[in-house]
């Protein structure tokens, strides 16, 4: 499944890149299970989630929780917790 | 209160709060109450001198969070008008960042979803501030006094989950 | 917080609540929130349609009534500045009638002072509200909701005795 | 002792002015002996006062109750409960 995933903030930062395409394993299910393939990418992508329980996520522009299942989503974003008003 | 249409704006520019409460009641007599709420920009972030705050944000989406909350706040309270807008982009201390306001025939309600809006933009608006200051630049920390106050709003109002 | 000087104006002429907000944070890098309320003049009292409200006063006593509550306000919250602008005389439907703004570093202090203030505007400023309709003129009777949203501050706030 | 009373939205429309200067009786030691000695001073005074429980009083411009003295007073105002905001 090819899904577009988006950074923000600091997770942005620390991948180095905005936005990319991904093919995700058919094995990936859930939100947390994303978040730990990523980790595995590179060094960069295991700094930005070092600590997963401060990553937030979006599907489609909702929030959703690590156990909220990707199915069919186009468009997968993470950032840390949000710091606007 | 499903006839309500929130005015939600996410621009750069300033905002004229004056004109936008204005908006709430011209042409008509049902509302008695106006009440806003302005998010200027500080000095100092936890005690630090800041030079400049940068807020990004998450285009499309946080539009449709605020509009989500803009319509929560309509289902729990007698609104007859609401206006969010928040700035991003660079904004030096003393510039406005955001504004909410809220119209009602009465004070209650209009403080109250004005109260509610700014608790959920705080912690649920995919917005995250950057301060610029002598040392650099850091990511503001979210607060768990924020999160606390949110918490205040949420009988069965549970995290949206996409089936 | 002793050094804070109220803004209270009693007027016959309409305000300007942009620029009376923006005063309270022009200049200076530590207000961080302002919240702002204004009265509307609705054009139905208890369901019956008006076609205006004449507001009748204490002169003298209002704004020292008034400046006293600014004074509890401003000791109760962290507040860095505070308005408060009330018109008297005839006012149609759709006019303002009254503002408060509030100003401090953070949201709830803000918030918190406006909601306090008018309360006790509402109970204890010697305002007097006079409608007219097709039938003729009739004071507004003070609402126990005003009283009971007064009391929820009174903590050590006794009655003030003239010894 | 010589006051002066003023009066405001319903109990000023009913006595039919807005102001006046009495001379207290020595015996009048509290804002509400002094409501029960206005409500004999003719019809337009006892229908102001008919019902003393909703009259609000101020002493040089100070809420006041029922008990309290009005010695040394020199304005004293009584009207209903208040309306604004």
């Amino acid at each position: 499944m090819s899904v577009t995933l988006r950074y923000f903030a600091w997770v942005r930062e620390r991948i180095g890149i905005p936005e990319e395409t991904v093919d995700l394993p058919a094995e990936i299910a859930t939100v947390g299970q994303l978040v730990g393939w990523l980790a595995q990418r590179g060094e960069e992508y295991a700094y930005a989630f070092e600590n997963p329980a401060v990553i937030r996520a979006a599907i489609d522009r909702a929030h959703v929780t690590p156990a909220t299942a990707v199915t069919g989503a186009r468009e997968i974003a993470f950032f840390p917790p949000m710091t606007g008003g | 209160m499903a006839a309500l249409v929130p005015t939600v704006r996410v621009q750069m520019e300033r905002f004229d709060l004056g004109a936008e409460a204005d908006k709430l009641s011209a042409g008509r007599t049902d509302v008695g109450a106006v009440a806003t709420f302005t998010g200027i920009c500080r000095g100092d972030e936890n005690g630090q001198a800041i030079t400049a705050l940068t807020l990004e944000h998450y285009p499309g989406m946080v539009e449709e969070e605020i509009v989500r909350h803009a319509q929560e706040a309509a289902t729990r309270w007698p609104l007859l008008g609401l206006t969010v807008i928040h700035r991003y982009g660079r904004i030096v201390p003393g510039e406005q960042i955001m504004m909410v306001a809220t119209a009602s025939s009465h004070r209650q309600a209009a403080f109250e979803a004005a109260e509610f809006l700014m608790d959920f933009l705080k912690t649920r608006a995919p917005f995250w501030k950057q301060v610029e200051s002598s040392t650099g630049t850091d990511w503001v920390d979210a607060k768990q006094i924020d999160d606390a106050a949110a918490e205040r709003w949420r009988y069965p109002y549970e995290e949206r989950e996409r089936s």
